[in-house]
């Protein structure tokens, strides 16, 4: 009876959520009123909308509703099991965090009305949860879609800028034909039934062939959303054009829509597995991770940076769900769950700490009006509590310990280390590849992280206007460490969060891993046994604390704490100013030099007669002209070999209809037959 | 049989009045009173369907069935909104010296007697009858169509009245050989013109006469549909003429000829017992669906892009229609309606902001929600409603129309991906930067009549999210008459 | 956790603090004889702590509170690394809360630290530095990941202890790709360690310098304690490289007889570790940072190799 | 009796279909009007012979009616509308007159063959007839096609009306008597419309030449 509840929680949160946003748009210019009232209520829907998916993920079950709308023949199926429960729930913690930074980030002055902002900003919020208790195609698609449109509306709101609106346009027009790709993918799936509810779906068993068409085509659809190379090209110019609220929803909690998609498609539509798609999976996974660090690592502007590298972590993700897809194929269940449990970890993870840092860039635009990493540095003497807010991110999403984005890959490549355990022997051949590429994009993660921190943080400021800059207001300080405690938590409790994600793998894969790291303690992560593997990070931090505090205690205990302050030493050079520091181009410069072919790159070196010499290297995206302007250019030419037909002349029309005629005519005694 | 009556009479009289009372200041409300008073008639046939089920009229003449009562209450609707939207429009057309009076009263009686022909068409039982009036209707919309009296509106109406009445002369060869058809198998005294005693014997009807009458009314009936490759005066007429007839070309008269199509398609699946209509229906549709949506990436003209739209989308239907069975029917009669309303939306907004920017060249259009939010919002909303995304309508159709294609025939759904996609990039990276951005137009002299804009969006939003349970009944029933 | 376990970690603690600065006084002594100099004595680096200890520490004016909170961190780290490398018995209790992964991460933690340090300050030389810290870093980190991994795919298990007892347990094979595999540790060794041909812990010229360029602006206590630390290092992965390739000596009980059993050939391991270190540092000249990346590629693609060729031959045996 | 009307309408029908060969190789729009007219007087004989045979007699006010509209009235205001405009120049054909009676002839084969097997079935009494009145169709169709003035392409135009009458007749011997009134009307209407059109085109575009037509179409 409790139980059964939640889902009508979530769907009181869904109508919650566009009820405000039709405040928001009533009250259109009311700005104090939509800002200090409206968003943080948007925040408390989303605090209870994390409750209650805790709630059903702990009671578990499955709970269905019917509302009376939609298509005749089809109404509003909605269901609310384990896998929805769990990414409602990522859903809605980040949104706490994220629309009380809102409610001080947005200002009255940006281009859209601040009620339109609200009403877009709330649609987002519905369409997305909705996404997740979608039970038929319909409604999901109806959601999906919903989701594309108001993000896309959320993208352009300061429409002023042709290149904003260009990066809309892509991003809409992928994201579109990455939907129809879903419909026709759905349209397999129904089995020609005609009925489209998933729990028919289910029922349906393909043909291997069939069951491939719809798992590629949702592959495809979902990689569109997720920025899987190739259709990564919107993602690092869509999601830096947002307000920075709305980047953090779109790069941590959207894409994870569409790993939803994935898990939805692959292991609870789709009951067969065919081990070929784990593999394409995997590749996919790994060559998007690697891309999106390596392009991470040379961009100079810090919103382009993080949203590479969340290309980069939904390709670890990617390889992750790929691997249990690989092994489930093979029936092993338990190491499927292993994997699995590295995906959602990983995407519990993420979520939290990309959204974190990128209301960091908020907060930093906000206060010094620069994106460009070459003209920022030194905040963390202005804004300490950005700045340390953000090492945390940075800390977690560069995959340390004892913080969150470790303990993902930690259990990633121990997924890896399974693998020798397949039949397939060329299978065994590509494991130690993977494994290289995830720790390599791991190590490079590190190198990026340590850019963007240093760069806008760390060092002395480059340019004057930044001496003024101010920390970030209440709101957002209240946002920013709501999210820095949850990563903080997700790294020291890891047992806590798989408890949570073992209902999920137990619906997939009928496995799960709480039973073990149960046995073995709360302290304790052990995945498998003791023997295998294990990592207590509480031990782990405990060890550093104390060593820490070890040395600090000798240290004053044996010796003196005096302290001296003074100019930097500059080695001897009489004018050493801030413009001496490294820029961002110049730390990237050993990754482009290492990964050149990866790189359609343009320099201009100055020269020795220039008056004022000035370095510059664009590095641009080979996809680009590789892939997407050739079909740009084929789709041009056969619409001028379409607007042929059209050319003015009235005897040539009534040629065609003339044709046409003779043609149907001669087809007429084939009908007779 | 009086609602009927009303129907049919109230237009007709209205272009009599208009044709007689000459061009006065009010014109347009007398105008606007009569497409009310047609709206209203057809209101009341509709309750009186949903009450006592189809009706026949003047001894089986006309009558009402699932397939035409929606079709009806949708003509006299739009008609209605329309006249309601032409009122500034043209008022400012007139103001700024584009029509003269003699034309205005052309103008509103060519109106109403237009829209008396379509409800003709869409009323009658009588396959000759529905001839006449297709070819009456083809008549006053290129009056209407020519009425700016330019030379680009006149070349317009030229090609629009010499290929429509070639094309609806091949629609009366293939009428005769249905006649042929029918005097055979039908009983003396029983009227073989009347689509009801046709579809009654169309199981004994010959195959082979039944095949070549359908090739002929489909070529007859398709030009006026706007089907790829006998589309190409549909561009021109639709972007030459008053916008408010545009609106109505694209979003009725297509529809009504896709409804004369449809009849004969009845006909003529009974007697053949094989899919050869449908399969000549899928052909032209696909054809339609590319040849529109690769013809609007070279527009410029806003009003013509929109009109290649339509193209596109009755590719679309006839699809749907030609795949049959009852979800794919379904979907295509769900995309008539909404098609219909959204496209007129999309028209009206159109037609204000060519009126403010003072071009249909769409480069020239700019920044549209700064000067006026309204337009500029309308303007988006329908371009997304007819670019088929949720919640409004077309999505709903278009889903069932993929997802059943994708299993009935799926060699077709690529083309359809293909299509929508491609048509999807080159709309919507047009209209983008017309609503946003900069401008430095002003305002008109006349405020825009926007409410039609959003009452058809809103009836669009609906129909994605809800649809009314007779209107669901009526889709179904029609479904099972079409079958396939 | 018993009595014992607690003792052979704080002996393993002690001992490790102790010996790592005799480690390099060691290496830094040999060096000298091999290139006929009459050295500092072993003992040097003692000397020098307590020194640095003992001065003031000065500190730029634009450092923040990261800049003073690093050196701490990275002490610990390092001590923590050594802590959790069984170099005397198996048989601790922090070995199950860290496993290989883990330690790798330990180092990237203390690595990427050292570089934000370095960048606070704001000169030229600390944010050089850092990118040149963090560009060895990435591609050596992968490769003592893939070393690790290598040895752990022979003990099915990542956790160092099961690791080090099935090689111990395990009748003596020769594995080839433990061969690779220790070619690879080798040079990351070297790389991480800041040692010749990488880098040249003796110089400050600024065209070559990354370990010195990091610390630039440290002095006092501060420099004293990441001295300290980067001894650490090189004893935390001397004595990783001791329990991956030659592990035989270590106690795998935590008596504390078995431990001063093992101390003294643990003593010796690393004498010999010092030796092999010096001869090649002796015979091998510094390379151009450029040449860096190359260096690393091949120690990287070594241990890939090194994890391939177990899956091939282990393919074939199954 | 009915075997002498049968040929007197094949004969007729023959007839017309020599008629709409005439009007593809004639270039003068004065003569095509005379053909115009003379197609109407052959549809008009028809007509009522079928009507005598059959004895229905609202085929003689069809007749009558086809006779007072397209051999009176139409070419009346044809001629008119060419002495109006002034234009007795002949026409020049897009394909030249010999290859387009090769493929009228061709045309005239296929529509045979599919008139063919549904002649058995047409209710009239001269089935064979059916092919022709096709044939017509098709004639003057590619007539319409081949012309690039404005007034040939409309009496092309009238003329497949004419034809379609005729089929009408042949095939089933008459439509319902309001279906061909409202036929009759809409031709009528069309051409006063056309009339006026040309008028407008002419002072539009100081010519009727279609090829002035010719400004709307993609770039």
């Amino acid at each position: 009876m409790l139980n059964s509840q939640s889902l009508d929680v979530v769907l009181w949160v869904i109508s919650g959520w566009l009820l405000i946003g039709l405040l928001g748009i009533l009250t259109l210019h009311r700005f104090t009123f939509i800002a200090r009232v409206l968003f943080p209520l948007g925040g408390i829907g989303g605090l209870v909308l994390a409750v209650a998916a805790f709630r059903s993920l702990i009671n578990g079950g499955t709970q269905n509703r019917l509302l009376p709308i939609g298509l005749p023949q089809l109404h509003f199926h909605l269901s609310l099991d384990a896998l929805s429960a769990f990414f409602l729930l990522v859903l809605g913690v980040a949104v706490f965090g994220i629309s009380i930074f809102s409610a001080g980030y947005f200002r009255n002055s940006t281009g859209t009305a601040p009620g339109l902002l609200c009403l877009e900003f709330h649609f987002f919020l519905a369409s997305m949860a909705l996404v997740l208790v979608a039970a038929d195609a319909y409604v999901f698609m109806l959601a999906w879609e919903s989701m594309a449109l108001s993000s896309y509306f959320l993208v352009t709101a300061n429409h002023r800028l042709p290149k904003i609106r260009a990066a809309g346009f892509l991003y809409l027009l992928i994201a579109h034909i990455g939907a129809i790709a879903l419909l026709l993918s759905f349209g397999v799936l129904q089995a020609n039934t005609g009925n489209y509810t998933f729990s028919n779906m289910r029922m349906q068993s393909l043909s291997p062939f069939w069951a491939s068409v719809a798992f590629l085509l949702a592959v495809f659809g979902f990689s569109a959303k997720a920025g899987i190379l190739p259709l990564h090209i919107w993602l690092p110019e869509a999601h830096p054009a947002a307000p920075s609220p709305v980047s953090a929803l779109m790069s941590g909690v959207m894409l994870k829509m569409a790993i939803y998609g994935m898990l939805r498609v692959c292991f609870d539509l789709l009951r067969v597995h065919i081990w070929w798609w784990g593999v394409l999976l995997l590749v996919l996974g790994l060559a998007t991770a690697l891309f999106g660090v390596v392009f991470a690592a040379v961009q100079s502007d810090m919103k382009r940076l993080l949203a590479y590298s969340s290309i980069e972590n939904v390709g670890l993700i990617f390889a992750a769900l790929g691997l249990a897809l690989l092994f489930s194929s093979y029936g092993m269940n338990l190491i499927a769950a292993l994997a699995l449990t590295a995906c959602l970890f990983h995407v519990a993870a993420h979520a939290i700490f990309k959204s974190l840092l990128f209301l960091t860039t908020g907060s930093v635009l906000h206060a010094t009006g620069e994106r460009n990493l070459g003209r920022l540095g030194g905040l963390i003497r202005f804004m300490p509590w950005v700045a340390w807010l953000a090492l945390i991110g940075i800390l977690a999403s560069s995959g340390l310990p004892p913080f969150s984005g470790f303990i993902s890959e930690w259990l990633l490549l121990q997924s890896f280390l399974f693998t020798p355990g397949l039949p397939q022997p060329f299978l065994n051949m590509l494991i130690p590849v993977a494994t290289a590429s995830i720790a390599l994009t791991a190590a490079l993660a590190g190198y990026t992280m340590v850019k963007f921190c240093g760069v806008v943080f760390l060092g002395q400021p480059r340019e004057e206007k930044l001496n003024q800059a101010h920390d970030a207001n209440l709101f957002e300080k209240i946002g920013m460490a709501w999210l820095a405690i949850i990563t903080i938590t997700l790294g020291l409790a890891p047992n806590f969060i798989i408890r949570l994600i073992d209902p999920v793998t137990r619906v997939l894969v009928n496995q799960g891993l709480a039973a073990q790291s149960k046995s073995n303690g709360w302290w304790l992560l052990t995945p498998t046994s003791m023997a295998r593997a294990s990592y207590g990070p509480l031990y782990f931090l405990l060890g550093v604390v104390g060593a820490i505090a070890l040395a600090f205690i000798l240290v004053r205990v044996l010796y003196h704490a005096r302290l001296r302050r003074s100019a930097a030493w500059g080695g001897g050079h009489p004018w050493a100013n801030s413009r001496m520091q490294d820029t961002a181009e110049g730390y990237g410069q050993p990754i482009r030099q290492v990964f050149e072919p990866f790189f359609a790159m343009k320099r201009h070196l100055p020269k020795p007669e220039d008056i004022e010499p000035r370095y510059e290297v664009i590095v641009e995206d080979k996809f680009w002209n590789g892939v997407y302007m050739p079909v740009v250019r084929v789709t041009e030419f056969v619409s001028s070999i379409v607007g042929r037909l059209q050319r003015g002349r009235i005897s040539i029309y009534l040629l065609y209809s003339f044709i046409t005629l003779i043609f149907l005519l001669i087809l007429v005694p084939s009908a007779r037959k | 049989m009086s609602p009927l009556f009303l129907v049919l009479a109230t237009p007709l009289l209205g272009s009599l009045v208009l044709g007689i009372m000459g061009h006065r200041p009010n014109g347009r409300n007398v105008n606007v009173f009569f497409s009310f008073a047609t709206f209203l008639a057809a209101v009341f046939l509709t309750t009186r369907i949903v009450a006592d089920g189809p009706i026949f009229a003047l001894n089986q003449q006309f009558f009402i069935d699932s397939l035409n009562i929606f079709l009806v209450t949708l003509t006299a609707f739009i008609g209605f909104t329309t006249s309601v939207f032409s009122r500034p429009y043209m008022r400012i057309e007139e103001d700024r010296g584009k029509m003269s009076h003699s034309r205005m009263r052309l103008y509103f009686s060519m109106y109403q007697l237009f829209n008396f022909c379509m409800l003709l068409a869409l009323t009658t039982n009588n396959m000759g009858i529905l001839w006449v009036a297709m070819e009456a209707a083809t008549l006053t919309t290129v009056l209407l169509v020519s009425v700016y009296r330019t030379p680009a509106s006149l070349e317009a109406a030229w090609k629009y009245f010499i290929l429509c009445g070639v094309g609806i002369a091949q629609a009366l060869l293939g009428t005769i050989l249905l006649y042929m058809a029918a005097q055979k198998v039908i009983a003396p005294g029983v009227n073989p013109l009347l689509w009801s005693n046709l579809n009654a014997v169309k199981t004994l009807l010959n195959p082979g006469v039944m095949a070549l009458a359908f090739v002929f009314l489909l070529v007859g009936y398709g030009t006026k549909v706007g089907l790829a490759p006998l589309h190409n005066w549909l561009p021109d007429a639709h972007a030459e003429g008053p916008t408010p007839i545009s609106a109505v070309l694209s979003g009725l008269l297509l529809n009504v000829a896709l409804y004369a199509v449809i009849r004969c398609k009845i006909l003529a699946d009974g007697a053949l017992h094989n899919h050869f209509a449908g399969h000549l229906m899928i052909g032209f549709g696909l054809l339609s669906v590319l040849v529109g949506a690769f013809s609007l990436l070279r527009q410029r003209d806003i009003k013509r892009m929109f009109s290649y739209s339509s193209i596109e989308h009755m590719g679309i239907i006839t699809f749907a229609f030609g795949m049959g069975g009852p979800i794919a029917n379904f979907a295509g009669l769900l995309h008539m309606t909404v098609h219909a309303l959204s496209k007129s939306a999309v028209f009206y907004a159109v037609g204000h902001a060519a009126q403010k920017a003072g071009t249909q060249i769409m480069e020239n259009i700019r920044g549209l929600i700064k000067v006026s939010p309204t337009v500029g919002w309308g303007l988006m909303m329908g371009t997304l409603a007819i670019l088929g995304m949720p919640p409004f309508g077309i999505f709903a159709s278009e889903f069932m129309i993929l997802t059943s294609a994708m299993h009935q025939l799926p060699w077709a759904a690529p083309v359809l991906l293909l299509g929508l996609a491609v048509a999807f990039g080159a709309i919507f990276s047009r209209v983008q930067p017309m609503v946003f951005g900069e401008t430095n137009v002003k305002r008109l002299a006349h405020p825009p009549a926007l409410l039609p804009v959003f009452l058809h969006l809103g009836l669009a939003l609906m129909l994605g999210l809800y649809i009314p349970g007779y209107l669901n009944h009526w889709f179904v029933q029609a479904a099972a008459i079409i079958g396939g | 956790m018993t009595f014992s376990q607690l003792l052979s970690e704080f002996f393993t603690i002690v001992a490790s603090l102790l010996l790592a600065p005799l480690l390099l006084g060691w290496v830094t002594q040999l060096r000298a004889w091999l290139q006929n100099r009459s050295g500092p004595g072993i003992f040097q680096p003692y000397r020098i702590l307590h020194k640095l200890f003992n001065k003031d520490s000065v500190m730029a004016d634009t450092a923040s509170s990261l800049f003073r909170f690093t050196p701490y961190l990275i002490f610990g780290c390092m001590l923590l690394a050594s802590a959790i490398v069984p170099t005397l018995s198996t048989d601790f209790p922090l070995a199950q809360a860290a496993d290989a992964i883990a330690l790798v991460g330990l180092f990237a933690l203390a690595r990427i630290f050292i570089s934000l340090a370095a960048m606070d300050v704001g000169t030229a030389f600390g944010t050089l530095g850092a990118r040149r810290e963090m560009f060895v870093g990435f591609l050596a980190e992968p490769a003592l990941l893939m070393v690790l991994f290598t040895s752990s795919l022979i003990a099915h298990s990542t956790s160092l202890k099961t690791i080090v007892t099935t090689q111990i347990d395990r009748p003596f094979a020769i594995y080839p790709s433990l061969v690779f595999a220790g070619f690879a540790f080798i040079l990351i060794f070297l790389a991480e360690n800041a040692r010749i041909p990488v880098d040249n812990p003796s110089t400050h010229l600024e065209l070559t310098m990354i370990h010195e360029a990091l610390i630039l602006e440290y002095s006092g206590r501060h420099l004293a304690l990441l001295e300290w630390a980067s001894s650490l290092k090189l004893f935390a992965y001397s004595s990783i490289g001791i329990a991956l390739f030659l592990p035989w000596g270590i106690s795998t009980q935590g008596s504390i007889m078995s431990l001063l059993y093992a101390l003294p050939i643990f003593i010796l391991k690393l004498l010999v570790f010092g030796v092999v270190l010096a001869l090649i540092e002796t015979f091998s000249a510094k390379m151009r940072i450029f040449r860096v990346p190359e260096f690393l590629t091949i120690a990287f693609l070594l241990a890939v190799i090194g994890m391939l060729t177990y899956i091939l031959l282990g393919a074939k045996a199954s | 009796m009915t075997d002498l009307s049968i040929q007197l309408i094949n004969l007729f029908a023959s007839f017309l279909l020599l008629l709409a060969f005439a009007m593809l190789a004639q270039r003068r729009v004065v003569n095509l009007v005379q053909i115009y007219a003379m197609q109407g007087l052959t549809v008009v004989a028809a007509t009522s012979v079928v009507a005598y045979v059959t004895h229905q007699n609202q085929l003689y006010y069809s007749a009558a009616m086809t006779l007072v509209l397209k051999v009176f009235l139409i070419p009346w205001i044809l001629r008119r509308l060419i002495k109006r405009l002034d234009i007795r120049w002949d026409v020049e054909t897009l394909i030249n007159i010999p290859s387009m009676m090769l493929i009228g002839i061709v045309l005239v084969i296929f529509s045979f063959n599919l008139a063919l097997p549904i002649a058995s079935l047409s209710t009239s009494i001269s089935p064979g007839t059916l092919g022709i009145a096709l044939a017509c169709v098709l004639l003057s169709f590619m007539m319409m096609i081949t012309r690039s003035k404005a007034l040939p392409q409309v009496i092309g135009f009238l003329s497949m009306e004419n034809a379609l009458v005729f089929a009408a007749t042949s095939a089933t011997s008459g439509m319902p008597m309001v279906v061909e009134l409202g036929i009759a009307l809409d031709v009528l209407v069309g051409v006063f419309i056309l009339g006026v059109f040309m008028f407008q085109i002419r002072e539009q575009f100081e010519s009727l030449d279609i090829s002035h037509l010719e400004n709307l179409k993609e770039e």
